[in-house]
Formats: structure tokens, C-alpha cells, sequence
């Protein structure tokens, strides 16, 4: 027992075991997710959602996944098989990898990068190739269609994305994820989604675009597009994009967490947990997770032409102006 | 020619762009762009039922729509041909399966024109109030759709929840949620059941208290809701009159045509109400009018609840029902527009020929000329504003 | 740009109706009854009849068009209706089994899926239509026009047929 | 059923596992979303909140084929559909499932007389469940998705075990299975109800302004003994061409239907 506890202290041993332990993390958050997902719309639309499997339908994604598993996985005919099934890989992949530098708690991080945030926004924008890869290698016209529109989109916000976070890295002064929380400290209005509201703000919703939610769900588009990039995946291939999606969307969220609500610090001295502060961090991520849920059931979809407006005359705009507020402030005190 | 002309203005007006920005042709051809072809349909989740879209896409924009229909041409025509003048009513009720009451009650009256005979006048109150309540079971989940289609899947829900709230009303009084076969040639199957005029009189006042917090409220504040639909297939007037469309496409144009005002049947001649208008004639204005006659209706129900005469709701016209021959037409107001019946008698058992115009098959010529210029998600809205129903348009 | 509808007594207006077709073309047959202008005239005469119903007396609306399969000629019906309680029927018989007229979808751009429907369903032919295909059926592969009498679908259910 | 069809005789790893499977895709069925007719809106109401079929874990109704389980032939199937719901359903992945909602689609319903009317859904694709109803009611269909939840866990005429149409001899025995293709591409009980009718004598085509080529939506359904003909007949044409001895009435005929000019129809017997 003590040799294996102490062969976890060899690096690339611990960083392997700590790598294998997240992605078991966030394959099973993918299937906690759409269960979540429905139970929420459930009841948000005033019914129940899945109560039949299981105690009150909790074993509905392991029949989910189950099915998915043993379902024909069909590519069509003239598609480009390599690039067809590479797509899902090459999306589910750079979702999985933001997980290794997400600080759960104060020790508890895979890697603790010295330029975690740099790793985070060159990791993320990865995610569009695997985009543009689905759509091409379909060979449909709609999934053509998703697969342009969810590269303009992705690309297009990546800049919010990046410009929002550069006043919490002005105000820490280092890339680290674990250095932000640290200088948040324990206290619930010294955390920086007070002093850096608008960029808070412009993240979350970067974010949301980044992860393809509604009302930015343009590359889906279901009742426009059918799906689109992901229109002709059927079986196992599908489903690793959509636990790719749910772990995209969990990652923003726990960034989210990182960078402005304090990652696991305690909104309160007193209520410090010691070595189960991760709690905190979780119940933040979970909150974030399902305003999420609760957006895509409440709005309806934008349009092309005005999700561009939004990101390059509304969000640029608001991120560069309250850039300068931040170090006009930095200056005076 | 005076009609040549129009033509000429007709296409025109063909390739104006409407909202989105046209990439010229020569500009198309030296760059060596080329447009997609795309085919939308017939199995398309915003496609009202089976309509296919000829698209010719030029990046997001639509350049040219040709729609196909006749995915569900059942033959109905035919078949009214061959059956007898009261089993047809089964059949008009699958025309329009959303406001089917309507359907029926076109037909009947085209029969009664032929045969000439009086209605008892409760079977007429009851006959408007089972048509208005139509009316609101097809409006609410019309404006439902719309959002559907615009990605809020919420409101379909709440809008459902309306409409099974009604389909038990309906069930109450003839016995079917959906395919009601209650309206009879010379008046109806059967009389209210006891105590119906109460439980519609409550359900009339709760859904005036929901629709404020469960649609409104929902709906019309919502900033991705007006920027979806404000200015989104616009239609001046005179091409709403010059398409032929009827209902609330015309309406929202701001031309103030309703058949129950204008060519007014049955119990409608006693009824105040109001022909609701929007001068906007955009998609947003549709949902409006839809609204608005939704308060109507209500406005409506309750007159008659208030006033329902008393009497028998079914002549007496024998088993055996031989028109003279000759032409019967009826028009009535349904949920989508002007739907009007033709049955021409020979004088035998069955008609000779039955002709639905059904308001869908007329206002969907719309596509092809307004959604070239808009924008490919655009077109979800402009078919939540024609709101056709697959059975309607194909007959 | 808005659009004028007809206003006035309605009487008044169905009789300037019935005198302003009359005026202007031969027709066959013409009555007034209730609030309908029924009207008789040939077949070559209805583009005519029709635009100044609508260029002259303002009746912007063409609310369907029937066709009748009479086996052996095809009676067509027009019906009009200024939206304000006036209608206007045209009627007009042509002869023979495979009927040819002209298209009215200069007048009433409307009129293009009604035509093309009676294409479809009786094989009428509009000459000028600027887009005559079957709007139900396919185009090829199915060479009936279901609406004739002469194409029959299964034995007709009558009264004494169900004794 | 799959791997797992490769052992023959049932053993402890398959029996457990079919059973896991099995529970699986009974407990996740997901319809597409294909909505026919009027049964589309009791199949919607079955899917909203009074009703809500996602109780069941099929409530997700997928836009995509390649994505779904279970096909609901939601009302009347129109010849010209017929050919649409085929591909569909050969669009869905393995294993798949049909169920036949109402009367029109079970066989042909109130418009069986029709003539464009198919009169059912199973003379295309294999059905697994029929509910009847003009329109069956919500709960109907809840039934009918629970029977084939049943099914599914016997693990009773699913997947490849599921009916096809065979050659049967006269003892019984199977001679051979039908492929797939032809069984779907079949429209019985359409043909002898066209006979004796005057079929069509002549094809107006005016030039078109502006409009699309004719071949784009000319597309339809085409039964397989009518394509037969179709290639038959262009062969023969195709020789009569070449030897140069076309008939001067065909000729006509075919040119007319080409170039017919706006103002005047071809020539409708070609006697020009």
C-alpha cells in the first residue's frame, strides 16, 4: 500500500494517475449532466422528467450510455471517414485536457501550471477544428453549415473570451489559476466578480457562446439546422460529442468559478471546511452549471448576424473599456 | 397589357432583398463564389408537417425558395366525391387538424345552402362557441410553434397545457379530443352535457387570468424575441391583398378583413367583437393579431355563455339527404383564414364535387416570394407567421 | 401603401358591379342574388371579365377558383370577393376533354396555386402561366388527373349501398 | 445480437449481457421527430408536460435519424411520402424500431379509397407495434411504447430477428429472405386500382420564368416496375434514334414537350 502511495509522488506517475482520475471525473459528469438536463427542463416545464429507471430515474444516462454503446455507428457513404471519426476525438480531447489545470481545491490539481490561464485559452480554441472536422467530413450541407457557423462563432468569441480575463490577471499579476484564487482570498466581496462585474459578466457570456448553449447554439440550431455539424453522427460517435459539449460546459463553468467567484475559498471566514473546501468549489460550479440549464430552457435562439454584433460591438467594446478602468484604478491606489 | 405590368412590378418585387445582404451576381461570378443548393424537408422539425424547401443559399442567405408540397395529399376531394353527404364531415375534420371544429362547420353550412334549411337557433350558439373555442386550442400552440421554432421550448409546453385543458372540454361535449365529428348537417350531434356553460364559464376565467403570466410576460419583453421577429418578413398591404391571403397573415398588414365580420354566418351576426389589426405586418405583429383574437374568442365565449338560447340543436331532416341540384358555397373565419367549401349537388346521394380552399394552400405562395433576401433562420419565423398546417395545404 | 376597399351601401355596390361588367363585355347570363353577382360569360373572356373587376370595380380579392368535371366540358368558377360583403361569381363552361384557357395570374398573382392545382387534379391547361406544374402529385410517374370523373378510386358508398 | 451473435449457443456472458443491453434500449427509446398528420399532434401531446412520455426516457425526441430508435409513423402515409419514410428509416442506425400510430398508418384509415394513399406503413418498412385510434389518444401511445419496451425485453422480433418478407414454400419453409431494398422499394395494392383508366394523353410544359429546372422537384417516389419501364423505354428510343427511323409523330411530340413556347401548348396528339 505504502509503495503505491509512494509511487504517486514520482511526477509523471501522479500525473498520469491524477490525468486518468479526472477524465473518469468528467466522462461521468457528462452522463450526471444530461440527467441533470432533463430533470431541470422536467421541471421547469412543469413535469417530471425520467422517473421510471431506477429510484427516481437516476439510472436513465446508464441506459443512455448503454444504448449509445451497442447502437450502429453509421458514417455516410461519401463522407471522409478519417476526418468523420476524428471529429469527435478532436472535440472531446482539448474539453478533457482544460480539467488538468483547474484547481479543486488548494493541493488538489493536476498540473499547477505557471501559465495555467495561457494553457486554458490556447486548450479551448482548439475545440473549433474538431467543429469544422465534423461538419466537413459529414459531407451534408446542413452539418456543412453548423460546422462554418460554429467556427465563426468560436473564433469570434474567443476574443471577449481572452480580453475578459486579462483584468484578473492585471489585478493578480500571474497566470496561475491557483495564484487567482489565492488572491481572492475568503471573503465573499473580495472576490473579483465585484470589482471586475462587467468583465464577470462578458466571460460568462463568451462562455456560453464558446460552449455552443442557448441562445448561442447556432452550430446545433436544432429547428434551423437539424443538429448541424453534428447531424449524421449516430451511436458511440455521438455521444462522445455530447459528453465533449457537457464537459466543455463544465470546464467553463469551473473556470468561471476559478477566475471570479473565489474557486474553493469559503464566501466566509467561518465557514472555512478545512481540507473540504473542494465542496465549495463544487456547489459554485454546480450554481453555475445550472443557470446554464436555466437560460436554455427560458430564451430563444440568435440569429447569425446579431451573435456577431453582440460579441464585436457590444462585448469587445465593454472588455477593452473596463481594461483601462482597471489599470486607470491600479494606478491611483 | 394592364396585366403584364403587374407581372413585371410582381417580380420586382421578387428580388428585392428583404433583411439580409445579397451578394450581387457578378461579384458571385468573379470571385467564383458559388451558392448551395439545400433541401429542407419534407421530415424537418420546422416544417409544420411535410413541406419541402427548394433553398439555393448564397453563405446565409436565401436566394431563391421554391416549395413542394403533396407529402400528404390524401385524396380527400376525391373521396368526399364518393361518399354520402353526412359521412363527408368525418373527412373535412383531417383537413385542418388544428382548428378542425371550423372545417366541419364550412362544410355543413355549404349543405344547408344547398338543401335550404333553418338551424335551431341554440345548435348555432353552440356551434360558434365550440368554433371560438377552436379558435384559442389552435392559436395558443400557433404562438407556441413560433418560439419552438425560434429555439425556447418552453412556451410549447405551457401552450399545450392550455390545449389539453380544452381537448377535455371538447371531449366533454362530443366525445373526441381531437376529430370531433359534432357539427351535423342541420345542427349538431348533441346538446351540451349538464353543467358544461359553468365548467366553460371557470375555465374562459382562468385562462384569462394565465394568459398575462404564462405567454405574455414570457414572450413579448424577451430582447432575442424582438430582434428574431421585428421587421422579419415583411409584408406591405397591397402584396398581402395581391397574394390572396386571408387570416392573420392579412391582418397583421393592417387590412381589416375577418369572414365573421364581413361575411357574417350563423350565431356571429349577434356577437360584438373587434377585427383585430397591426399595422406592422412583420412576424412580430402576427403574434399580436394571434394574441389579441386569443381575447377575443374569450370576449366572444362569453356572450354566448351569457346568452345561449334554449331548444332543440337538431332539425329533422331524414336519413336520406338529396340536395337539389346547384351550387353550395360557405366561407367561414378559420384559425389560419378564409376557408371556404364548394359542393356542387347532381341532385344524387353524394356530391358531385367538394372544393376546399383551404387558407393554408393560398398564404403559403407567400414563401417564395418574401423569403428570398432573408436570412436562412428567418425562415422559421415567417412560417410561424403563415402558420400552415400540412393537412390543410395538401388536402 | 395602403390599400382601399370598397365602402358604401352593399346593394348599391352589387348592382354598379353587375352594370360595370355588363357594360364592358358580352355576357352570357347575369343575376343578383343576396349579396352575390353571378356572372356567365366565355371562356375567352374571363382574363377580361377579371381585370376590370379588379383594375375598375376594385374587388382585390380572388378567393378560389373550381373546377367541375361536367364529362365533356369543365365548368369553371370563379369567386371574387371585394372583402366587404360583396362577391362576385364568374362562371364559365369550356368545351371539350382536354380544355385550354388563359391563365388570370396576371390579374390576381393568387391565382398561380389554384391554377396549378387544376392542372394537377383536371388537366387544365393555362396558357401564359408562368409556372404550370402539379402542385399535389409528381410531375412524372403518375399520369392521371385524379379529379376527373373518368379516374375512379372504388366503388361509390351510397344510401342503398350501406342497406 | 451483434458480437454477440457470434456464439451460437447461449451462455452466461451473452444471456447477462443481452439482458443488460436489452434493459438499456428499452429504457431509452428515442422516437424521431416525424410528425405525418393530425396523429403528429396527439404524438406532441403525448411529449408535453400532461402526458410526458420522457417518464419513460423517451422523451427526447431526436431531429436526426442517425440519432433515434424508435420511428412513430405519426398518420396517413402519402405515395409520395412513402418514399421518404423509407429512406428514413433506413437512415436510422441499428437496432430500430417501428411503431404505427393510428389508423392511417396501420392501413391506410379513412382514406384507404384514396389514390395516393399507402395503405399502411407496414407495405414499406417492418412494424413492430400498431395503436389504433383516428388518433389513438396520448395514452394509447404510452401503451404502445410500453409494449414495445416489452418486446424488447423478451428480446422477441427485434433488430435482425424482426419479420422480413421471405419466399415460403408450400410446406412452410423459407426458401430465400427478400433483400431489403426491393421489399421497401414495393408498393402492393396500388396497381390493379389504376387499371382501366384513361391514362394521360398529352403533358402541357410551358416555359418556366425563372423557376427551377423541372428534374430538381420531379424527384418523387418511383416504384421499381415503373423505373424498369422507364429504362426500357429510353433504350428503344435510344435505338429508334439510331437508326435514324423515329417516327415523324414521336418526333414532334418530343420536341414539343422540349421547346413548347408560353403562348402555345404543344401539340396535344403531335398530328402536326
Amino acid at each position: 500500500m505504502q509503495t503505491v502511495l509512494n509511487l504517486l509522488e514520482v511526477e509523471p506517475i501522479r500525473l498520469l494517475v491524477s490525468f486518468g482520475a479526472v477524465l473518469f471525473l468528467v466522462l461521468n459528469l457528462a452522463a450526471v449532466l444530461t440527467m441533470a438536463e432533463r430533470k431541470v427542463s422536467g421541471y421547469i416545464h412543469l413535469r417530471f422528467g425520467p422517473n421510471r429507471v431506477g429510484p427516481r430515474g437516476l439510472l436513465q444516462p446508464a441506459a443512455d450510455v448503454f444504448k449509445l454503446f451497442t447502437k450502429e455507428n453509421v458514417s455516410p457513404g461519401r463522407s471522409d471517414l478519417w476526418v468523420f471519426l476524428g471529429a469527435p476525438i478532436a472535440m472531446f480531447i482539448p474539453a478533457a485536457l482544460v480539467w488538468l489545470v483547474v484547481p479543486f481545491a488548494p493541493d488538489a490539481v493536476v498540473a499547477d501550471l505557471n501559465v495555467a490561464i495561457l494553457f486554458f485559452v490556447a486548450i479551448t480554441s482548439i475545440g473549433a477544428l474538431g467543429v469544422v472536422m465534423a461538419g466537413y467530413g459529414s459531407r451534408s450541407a446542413f452539418s456543412l453549415l453548423g460546422a462554418l457557423r460554429g467556427a465563426a462563432q468560436m473564433i469570434s468569441y474567443e476574443v471577449p473570451l481572452i480580453l475578459s480575463l486579462l483584468g484578473v490577471v492585471m489585478l493578480t499579476g500571474s497566470l496561475s489559476l491557483v495564484d487567482v484564487v489565492q488572491a481572492q482570498g475568503d471573503t465573499i466581496w473580495t472576490w473579483y466578480f465585484l470589482p471586475q462585474l462587467p468583465m464577470f459578466v462578458t466571460f460568462y457570456i463568451a462562455g456560453l457562446a464558446e460552449v455552443k448553449r442557448v441562445p448561442f447554439d447556432l452550430p446545433e440550431g436544432e429547428s434551423e439546422i437539424v443538429g448541424g455539424y453534428m447531424i449524421e453522427y449516430s451511436g458511440m460517435t455521438w455521444a462522445l460529442i455530447q459528453a465533449a459539449e457537457f464537459a466543455s460546459m463544465a470546464v467553463i463553468s469551473a473556470v468561471t468559478v476559478t477566475l471570479f467567484v473565489g474557486g474553493w475559498q469559503p464566501p466566509l471566514p467561518f465557514l472555512d471546511l478545512g481540507p473540504f473546501n473542494w465542496v465549495w468549489f463544487g456547489i459554485k460550479t454546480a450554481l453555475i452549471m445550472f443557470t446554464f440549464q436555466w437560460i436554455r430552457w427560458s430564451v430563444p435562439r440568435l440569429r447569425m448576424d446579431q451573435l456577431m454584433d453582440l460579441g464585436w460591438k457590444v462585448l469587445v467594446p465593454v472588455t477593452l473599456i473596463w481594461l483601462f478602468v482597471t489599470a486607470g484604478a491600479m494606478l491611483v491606489f | 397589357m394592364l396585366g403584364e405590368e403587374r407581372r413585371a412590378e410582381h417580380e420586382g418585387a421578387l428580388t428585392e432583398p428583404a433583411s439580409g445582404r445579397l451578394v450581387s451576381p457578378d461579384i458571385r461570378d468573379e470571385f467564383g463564389l458559388e451558392t448551395i443548393d439545400m433541401n429542407m424537408g419534407p421530415q424537418h422539425p420546422a416544417m409544420h408537417g411535410l413541406l419541402r424547401l427548394i433553398l439555393e443559399l448564397d453563405g446565409e442567405t436565401v436566394v431563391r425558395c421554391d416549395p413542394v408540397m403533396g407529402y400528404l395529399h390524401r385524396s380527400k376531394e376525391k373521396i368526399s366525391e364518393n361518399r354520402m353527404y353526412p359521412a363527408v364531415i368525418p373527412i373535412t375534420d383531417r383537413i385542418d387538424y388544428m382548428h378542425n371544429i371550423a372545417m366541419e362547420y364550412g362544410y355543413c353550412l355549404a349543405v344547408e345552402e344547398l338543401l335550404d334549411v333553418e338551424i335551431p337557433p341554440r345548435a348555432d350558439a353552440i356551434r360558434a362557441l365550440m368554433n371560438e373555442f377552436g379558435r384559442i386550442m389552435s392559436h395558443i400552440p400557433s404562438i407556441g410553434f413560433l418560439l419552438l421554432e425560434l429555439g425556447a421550448f418552453t412556451p410549447i409546453l405551457y401552450a399545450f397545457r392550455e390545449r389539453e385543458r380544452i381537448q377535455n372540454i371538447f371531449e366533454a361535449v362530443t366525445g373526441a379530443r381531437m376529430m370531433f365529428h359534432y357539427i351535423r348537417i342541420g345542427g349538431l350531434k348533441a346538446d351540451l352535457p349538464e353543467g358544461m356553460p359553468e365548467t366553460m364559464w371557470s375555465y374562459i376565467e382562468g385562462l384569462e387570468k394565465r394568459l398575462q403570466p404564462d405567454f405574455v410576460d414570457l414572450i413579448e419583453g424577451n430582447e432575442i424575441f424582438i430582434s428574431r421577429t421585428r421587421g422579419i418578413g415583411k409584408i406591405t398591404q397591397e402584396k398581402a391583398v395581391e397574394m390572396g391571403l386571408t387570416g392573420v397573415p392579412l391582418r397583421c398588414t393592417g387590412v381589416e378583413f375577418d369572414v365573421r365580420k364581413h361575411y357574417p354566418y350563423g350565431w356571429y351576426e349577434n356577437l360584438d367583437f373587434d377585427v383585430i389589426t397591426d399595422e406592422a405586418g412583420d412576424v412580430e405583429a402576427s403574434y399580436r393579431v394571434r394574441m389579441g383574437e386569443v381575447r377575443q374568442s374569450i370576449r366572444m365565449i362569453k356572450q354566448i355563455l351569457e346568452n345561449l338560447p334554449e331548444g332543440e340543436v337538431l332539425g329533422d331532416l331524414g336519413r336520406r339527404l338529396r340536395p337539389n341540384e346547384g351550387d353550395g358555397i360557405a366561407r367561414v373565419e378559420s384559425a389560419r383564414g378564409e376557408y371556404a367549401v364548394h359542393v356542387v349537388s347532381d341532385g344524387s346521394d353524394t356530391p358531385y364535387r367538394v372544393h376546399y380552399r383551404t387558407p393554408c394552400t393560398v398564404n403559403m405562395q407567400l414563401l417564395q416570394e418574401i423569403v428570398p433576401g432573408h436570412y436562412l433562420p428567418d425562415i422559421m419565423p415567417i412560417m410561424g407567421l403563415i402558420d400552415p398546417v400540412s393537412g390543410a395545404w395538401d388536402k | 401603401m395602403a390599400v382601399t376597399l370598397p365602402e358604401g351601401d352593399l346593394d348599391a355596390r352589387l348592382s354598379s358591379y353587375l352594370d360595370g361588367l355588363k357594360d364592358r363585355h358580352g355576357l352570357e347570363d347575369s343575376s343578383v342574388d343576396g349579396n352575390i353577382v353571378l356572372v356567365w360569360v366565355r371562356p375567352e373572356d374571363v382574363p377580361a371579365v377579371l381585370a376590370t373587376a379588379r383594375e375598375t370595380l376594385g374587388i382585390l380579392h380572388l378567393s378560389f377558383i373550381t373546377v367541375v368535371d361536367c364529362q365533356g366540358s369543365f365548368e369553371l368558377t370563379y369567386e371574387l370577393l371585394d372583402l366587404r360583403g360583396g362577391q362576385v361569381r364568374v362562371k364559365t363552361v369550356v368545351e371539350g376533354e382536354e380544355p385550354v384557357i388563359q391563365t388570370v395570374t396576371g390579374i390576381y398573382p393568387t391565382a398561380n396555386w389554384h391554377e396549378r392545382e387544376a392542372y394537377d387534379m383536371f388537366g387544365i391547361a393555362f396558357r401564359g402561366h408562368p409556372d404550370l406544374r402539379r402542385l399535389y402529385m409528381w410531375q412524372d410517374h403518375f399520369d392521371h388527373h385524379p379529379l376527373l370523373k373518368s379516374f375512379e378510386i372504388s366503388t361509390k358508398r351510397t344510401f342503398e349501398g350501406l342497406r | 445480437m451483434g458480437v454477440m451473435q457470434q456464439f451460437n449457443e447461449p451462455n452466461l456472458i451473452t444471456t447477462s449481457t443481452d439482458k443488460l443491453f436489452n434493459w438499456a434500449r428499452k429504457n431509452s427509446l428515442w422516437p424521431l421527430q416525424f410528425g405525418l398528420a393530425c396523429c403528429a399532434i396527439e404524438m406532441m401531446s403525448t411529449g408535453m408536460a400532461h402526458n410526458d412520455l420522457d417518464r419513460f426516457g423517451a422523451g427526447f425526441f431526436a431531429a436526426s435519424p442517425r440519432q433515434a430508435d424508435v420511428m412513430i409513423v405519426s398518420g396517413t402515409v402519402s405515395t409520395k411520402m412513402a418514399e421518404r419514410m423509407t429512406r428514413l428509416y433506413e437512415q436510422m442506425p441499428e437496432p430500430k424500431w417501428v411503431i404505427a400510430m393510428g389508423a392511417c398508418a396501420i392501413s391506410g384509415g379513412p382514406f384507404l379509397d384514396g389514390y395516393s394513399v399507402l395503405m399502411g406503413a407496414d407495405r414499406v418498412i417492418p412494424v413492430d407495434v400498431y395503436v389504433p385510434g383516428c388518433p389513438p389518444r396520448p395514452e394509447a401511445l404510452i401503451f404502445g411504447i410500453m409494449t414495445l419496451q416489452k418486446k424488447i425485453e423478451r428480446d422477441q422480433q427485434v433488430g435482425y430477428d424482426r419479420p422480413r418478407p421471405a419466399l415460403v414454400n408450400e410446406d412452410g419453409t423459407i426458401n430465400e429472405y427478400l433483400p431489403e431494398r426491393e421489399y421497401t422499394g414495393i408498393s402492393e395494392g396500388k396497381a390493379p386500382r389504376l387499371e382501366g383508366i384513361r391514362p394521360l394523353q398529352r403533358t402541357y410544359v410551358f416555359e418556366r420564368a425563372g423557376m427551377p429546372p423541372a428534374s430538381q422537384t420531379d424527384v418523387g417516389w418511383i416504384p421499381a416496375e415503373v423505373k424498369q419501364k422507364l429504362k426500357e423505354e429510353a433504350k428503344v428510343k435510344k435505338a429508334a434514334e439510331k437508326d435514324g427511323a423515329g417516327s415523324e409523330i414521336e418526333k414532334a411530340a418530343a420536341d414539343g414537350q422540349k421547346n413548347g413556347s408560353p403562348e402555345e401548348p404543344a401539340d396535344p396528339k403531335g398530328t402536326a
